[in-house]
């Protein structure tokens, strides 16, 4: 039942081509570690806390590996070495690393089976703990039933975590499903998660493992009442990735904005260091039950959305293969794509129209991200309010899954307590006023928006062709993706990289994906 | 939640994400050309309103020399919230059959309703929504109500018109829709209508209401009416007005 | 190429009853006659100006011949008849008149051949000049092209006709096709069209020949400066309703509101009396090819746009009649409806694509005046304007000609300045975007789209049969139309109708139908 | 036109509908419950703020006991727009090919320009608008003007690496973008920039210009730069601006 008569074998062409593209980094991922890759293992060894000069303690506890040349054999070994030496918890071996008690990399060396099988136990803890608060979420949204789609997102973004949460309440008594924290600028680029409840930001607040909570608990509360599960949302992108991913496991995140490319294009971050992190965390985020939303839409900040739409169809097939190898089922792939053409374009809306509908046809089990006008949106709220209403309207119209809500003042602020209720309002009003719209119209066969997703579908699969005969690395040093140029050496976090040695392990990954990688 | 300032409802400011921070938005047109100097004075004038940091976050060139500008700016006044006492029709609103049984037993004969929208007034849906049978939104209006009489004279009724069938029918209450406000154009309206009242000395005699999507009970104590509903006002909340006002007065 | 799969026979079925509908009140138009139409008759023989009390010298010369018993014969015998008695003008028998020295009926019957004879030169003039007034309008759309559609409508209404004209030059500017002056509260009801300039109205500016005058110069000044040809438009329903019409054909409107149900229903005015004026009037727009607005759309404001629908369309197709009768080619039928559906109704989009289409197909050369939501617009101008967009949507989705624009302040004030440009840019905005959206998209067979304009058709062809068998009177008196119920003799203007002698002429009738009425 | 108000440039007030009727909308959140005593308190408010007649058009419950309004007022200030001067960059802009045949003429070598943006601000786009080849809105930016080397050192520059660069490079200007203004995060790292170049003696041989949709010309005087440019800027604007200040300074 398409309606964009879509060439199925162009489909399955591209999805080979990055499958392949996939593989080949997969492999590079394989052979390393990360300090930050690391850091999760500690942290889901059950270590937190900070020391005195505020550095966290798995940074405390990596650091002391990386000094003693250990990182390729990963912490888990040396934890778990630590463990059977001094018979202490990670904790309390963490602590006293710090307390400079402990240096970790020069404990005799215990015999490896019986290393693997002390963090086997520890681990083990934790990924119950996981599977536990998965099944609050399952129990809750059994209760409540599930959000209407597209369901609605909207952010907050006071930079103090307590503000963020009267915003947080007030949006979901206002009918918002999901809220998202959005970082504090300038976080990404830290290579630690700070600590603690945090009362100042900007633009966003602090990711930190307590906000988590604090924000959770409240939205829980919320929930009850409305009698709707809220879902939560955070970042795992950036140089703490799969930490984040670990923190909104424990703390029974929903979604996580997870995108290796988005930081390598708008964070510069090294692509080697950040896409090894995403391999775990998005292994987290799939046994979390997490759902990830990627970064595609972002392109069309930086490109142009009409001669760059094959770039977001290429990249949402990659991010696909990347999410299946990692083990994530395409119900938790929020793949992003965005409502971003001028909105001066004549007949834009159709090509809107046929993006979405192309997005929605050739993944139709991933809930799919929507982003919103934001390029174009002007100190013109009112204009802006009506953009954001044509963007509701091609969701309701393609059966969009995550509808991230406009705001009207986009180019101004970050949203104030009103906005968010306005948005919400504009997409209730109008996804509820055209609610099976979709049911109802057919596009004409060979019309403009037909044509105009086999040109998108064509371009990304000759795009997908050409990554796979040169690699995704030298893609992006090309300035493939939304017209961005990064190196293979450049960026952020290049030094944190380890090749793993023989003795390497992770407990995690084997638990979590029930493989053997 | 100890890491934020509290509202304080004597002082109360307008908050955008921060408690206190202020935030106002405004927009309007200047009949001055489009340009820096024009949101400079938009500026100005946003200031002189007690503005901190107003910002022209838009602003666009209505043609002929006229500009429309969108600003944000973070307002010095607050307003002490706990010493706000609004007039208010103060009696509880009592449903439909409670009305009924309240005029069974403490007026003991039909209440006579007049209603009508008047002067040049043609939007008769409001006084419509009060009074026909079918009423508004799931309330019934008063022509249903047992007990009483209800007349609805419909739209552009000259008042005295309505006088002379207040008489007439020894109406006991009129009501009176007022929906069009441009230029004040209802206030000489209503204000004519007590004064016909009074000249028939029959004003004390009458419970006289007002209503309209702009009118507030405020405003209608003032021009001499005894109560006044604005929008989303129901039947029962006149009825119960009407016939508390019929005992309270000893019009029975 | 119908999208809606609308049955044909169900259609020409429903027009049959219609034709018979305004047969059966034409015979009782032709037979009948009123002051306002005499008046409007007097006029078109250049009668203007007022007397000292400001009574209009068209209405002093008709009331001269009620007084004397010769309303029967008409105004253009007796008027002839002075001519040729006096030997002067129209225009000098009505002031002689006001002044008391002439007694129209009283003068010395003349040769009624003579008597027509003279009259026609002088009608000659008038129905020259307003076809000189047609042409510089065809030549200015020539010379232009015609507007795109849909055309763009804004409304004025400050009261004062010179504030009315900084507000229309700005619409123009702004990007209004078509500029409406809205008649102050109350004018409807006045038998009588008030003289000059005026600067004082509420919620409108009197419709006055002078007001048209210096509207018109204002649009054609600004429409030479933008390069487009500014429609006007004004109102002629009410108790003046065919010396409006005439008024506006000398001054060169372009477009009326035009609707003997309009006044009946929402003014009150006797049903008899305003048929009768509504004949003239729509002769005289016919010939001066001005456009009409008939006003179903209001139906809507006092009845329920679910339930009523097919009362707008039966509506529609009694109206499209009524026009043919007087002249009046389809190209110049603004059929009214609206987009009125309360806005929390699930899928009431659907059901408003399925009105709008429906109007579109069943009177495809009819321009069809859209009308945007009013009754359900509140103090939330946010809100309003995206309700706006919806109906913008729809309209572009159908191809309607004329767009009332709908104002985000609806339900707080007559437009500002500002109000009108938000209108404007949000129109635009979507027209563009979506521009050839109707050419992309088919609705599904059998649909809740499809189903819906069925079902309406339906309806509106039994209520047409009925008003066939029982008379559109008796319908009026049991409510059918907006949940009104007027009754034959009541509302106003009743005691100005007069019913034609066997001398009674009304010179234009024949010049401007071009055929013998 | 006679029988309107003509405006008085040096009195101007907000125009709705008729000169001088002072016509404002406004919409703001209060942290009080919604209901009538909300309304009152916004009214209030509106009146402390100058408004006569200010009306709730609109209120509505945001839950946690805050309450959003839409108002109109009409306001009793005014502003006098004749004596209005806005500090502007005031040379002339020139076109493409004219700014390098300037070059060519009046500084006859290459200019260095450096651009970033700073801080923690990645957003790249306003930056890359003007000095990217392809540059904006169909306006080249400075990497294709001949007689200019451009180099746009992209997103989170550190002052500190800016200023080494453009010590390593002999820059004879500086571009910063700064686009975050969230809490004012833009000012104390603008101003870093200047104490840094001035601490490094290089102040004065170097025209620092900034730019970001939040800042004016006047602003960045104040933060001690030789000019800002807002939204809607183009390369020409800025370059325009750059090699007159280097002659005008002679910094040939
Ligand atoms: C429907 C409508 C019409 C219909 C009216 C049909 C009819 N028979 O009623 C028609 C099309 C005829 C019409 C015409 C005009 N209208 Co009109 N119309 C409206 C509209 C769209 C809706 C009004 C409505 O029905 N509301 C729904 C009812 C249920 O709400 P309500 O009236 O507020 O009533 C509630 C309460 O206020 C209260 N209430 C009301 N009356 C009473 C009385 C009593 C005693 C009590 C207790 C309570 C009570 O209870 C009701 C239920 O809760 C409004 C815009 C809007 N969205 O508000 C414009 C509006 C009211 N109209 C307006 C104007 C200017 C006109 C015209 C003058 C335009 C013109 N020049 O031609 C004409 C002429 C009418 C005239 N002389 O009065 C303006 C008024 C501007 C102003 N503030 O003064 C408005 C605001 C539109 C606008 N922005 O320009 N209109
Ligand atoms: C695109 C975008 C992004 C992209 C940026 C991609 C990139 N490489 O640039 C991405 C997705 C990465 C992004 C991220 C974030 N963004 Co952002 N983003 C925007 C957006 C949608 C458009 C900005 C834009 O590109 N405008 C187009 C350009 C051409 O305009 P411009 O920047 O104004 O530039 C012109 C002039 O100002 C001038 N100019 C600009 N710089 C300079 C410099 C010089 C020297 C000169 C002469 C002229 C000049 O010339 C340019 C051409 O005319 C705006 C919202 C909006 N519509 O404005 C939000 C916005 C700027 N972002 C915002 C925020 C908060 C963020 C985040 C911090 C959110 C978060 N917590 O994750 C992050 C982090 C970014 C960071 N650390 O800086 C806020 C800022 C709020 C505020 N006022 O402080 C905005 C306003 C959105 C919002 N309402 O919340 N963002
Ligand atoms: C995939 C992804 N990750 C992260 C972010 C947020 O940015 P940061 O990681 O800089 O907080 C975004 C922004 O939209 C994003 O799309
Ligand atoms: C057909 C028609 N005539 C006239 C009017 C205007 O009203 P009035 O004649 O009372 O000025 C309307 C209002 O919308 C209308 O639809």
């Amino acid at each position: 039942m398409s309606k964009l008569n879509l060439d199925s074998n162009k489909i399955e062409a591209s999805r080979a081509s990055a499958r392949n593209i996939a593989e080949d980094i997969q492999n590079f991922i394989d052979e390393h570690t990360t300090v930050s890759t690391e850091r999760t293992v500690v942290r889901l060894l059950g270590v937190d806390g900070v020391d005195e000069i505020e550095k966290p303690l798995p940074n405390v506890v990596v650091d002391n590996i990386v000094e003693g040349g250990g990182l390729e054999r990963g912490a888990a070994y040396w934890i778990g070495n630590a463990m059977l030496n001094l018979e202490i918890s990670p904790q309390e071996i963490a602590e006293k690393i710090s307390a400079g008690e402990v240096d970790i990399t020069r404990l005799p060396a215990k015999d490896e089976q019986e290393i693997k099988d002390v963090i086997h136990t520890v681990a083990q803890e934790m990924v119950e703990k996981i599977l536990a608060n998965k099944k609050v979420r399952d129990d809750y949204i059994e209760a409540f039933g599930p959000a209407k789609t597209p369901n609605l997102y909207v952010i907050v973004a006071t930079g103090n975590i307590h503000e963020d949460i009267v915003q947080a309440r007030a949006a979901a008594t206002q009918g918002a499903d999901i809220v998202a924290v959005i970082r504090t600028t300038g976080q990404s680029l830290l290579d630690y998660v700070p600590f603690g409840a945090t009362i100042e930001g900007f633009g966003g607040t602090y990711a930190t493992q307590e906000n988590f909570r604090l924000m959770r608990e409240a939205l829980d509360e919320v929930g009850e009442k409305v009698g709707r599960y809220i879902k939560l949302t955070n970042y795992c992108s950036g140089l703490c990735m799969p930490e984040i991913a670990a923190m909104g496991a424990i703390e029974r995140v929903d979604m996580m904005l997870n995108d290796a490319l988005y930081g390598i294009l708008f964070r510069d971050i090294n692509m080697q260091r950040t896409l090894i992190d995403q391999y775990f965390s998005r292994v987290i985020n799939g046994f979390a039950g997490i759902i990830i939303n990627t970064g595609e839409d972002n392109y069309l900040t930086t490109d142009d959305a009409v001669e760059a739409a094959h770039t977001v169809l290429a990249s949402q097939f990659i991010n696909e293969q990347f999410a299946l190898k990692a083990g994530l089922p395409e119900e938790q792939m929020g793949l992003g794509h965005a409502f971003e053409m001028e909105p001066t374009l004549e007949d834009g809306f159709l090509l809107e129209l046929a993006q979405a509908q192309m997005a929605r046809e050739i993944f139709p089990n991933a809930p799919l991200k929507y982003m919103p006008p934001t390029k174009f949106m002007t100190g013109n709220i009112y204009k802006g309010h009506v953009q954001n209403a044509m963007f509701n309207m091609v969701s309701v119209m393609t059966n969009q899954g995550i509808q991230l809500l406009g705001m009207l003042t986009e180019a101004i602020h970050t949203p104030h307590l009103h906005d968010r209720y306005l948005s919400i309002e504009n997409a209730q009003y109008v996804f509820n006023n055209a609610r099976h719209l979709s049911d109802e119209i057919e596009f004409k066969k060979d019309g403009v928006i037909q044509k105009r997703a086999h040109s998108v579908l064509e371009e990304a699969s000759g795009l997908l062709q050409q990554i796979e005969r040169e690699g995704l690395f030298q893609t992006i040093e090309q300035g493939k993706f939304g017209g961005v140029r990064r190196m293979r050496t450049g960026g952020k976090g290049l030094a944190g990289i380890a090749r793993k040695d023989s003795g390497y392990f992770n407990p995690f990954i084997q638990m979590m994906l029930g493989g053997d990688r | 939640m100890s890491e934020i300032q509290k509202v304080d409802l004597t002082n109360v400011k307008p908050y955008g994400d921060t408690m206190n921070d202020g935030a106002v938005q405004l927009s309007f047109s200047l009949p001055v050309p489009y340009g820096d100097e024009a949101n400079e004075a938009a500026r100005q004038l946003a200031k002189k309103m007690g503005f901190e940091e107003p910002a022209v976050v838009y602003s666009h060139d209505l043609g002929i020399n006229y500009t429309y500008f969108v600003m944000y700016g973070k307002t010095v006044h607050s307003v002490d919230y706990s010493s706000i006492e609004v007039p208010k029709v103060d009696v509880e609103v009592m449903e439909h059959h409670d009305i009924e049984d309240f005029i069974k037993d403490n007026i003991k004969r039909d209440v006579v309703i007049l209603g009508a929208c008047t002067g040049t007034d043609a939007h008769t849906v409001g006084i419509d929504a009060i009074m026909n049978m079918k009423g508004y939104a799931g309330h019934y209006g008063l022509e249903r109500y047992e007990g009483m009489q209800a007349y609805n004279l419909g739209s552009q009724v000259p008042n005295e018109e309505l006088v002379a069938k207040a008489i007439e029918m020894k109406a006991d209450a009129l009501l009176v829709s007022q929906v069009v406000t441009q230029k004040d154009v209802h206030i000489p309206n209503l204000t004519e209508l007590v004064e016909l009242l009074e000249a028939e000395g029959i004003r004390d005699k009458i419970v006289l209401v007002c209503g309209g999507p702009r009118l507030s009970h405020e405003l209608a104590k003032e021009l001499g009416y005894d109560a006044g509903f604005g929008s989303g006002s129901y039947a029962e909340d006149v009825a119960t007005f009407v016939v508390n006002e019929i005992v309270k007065r000893n019009l029975v």
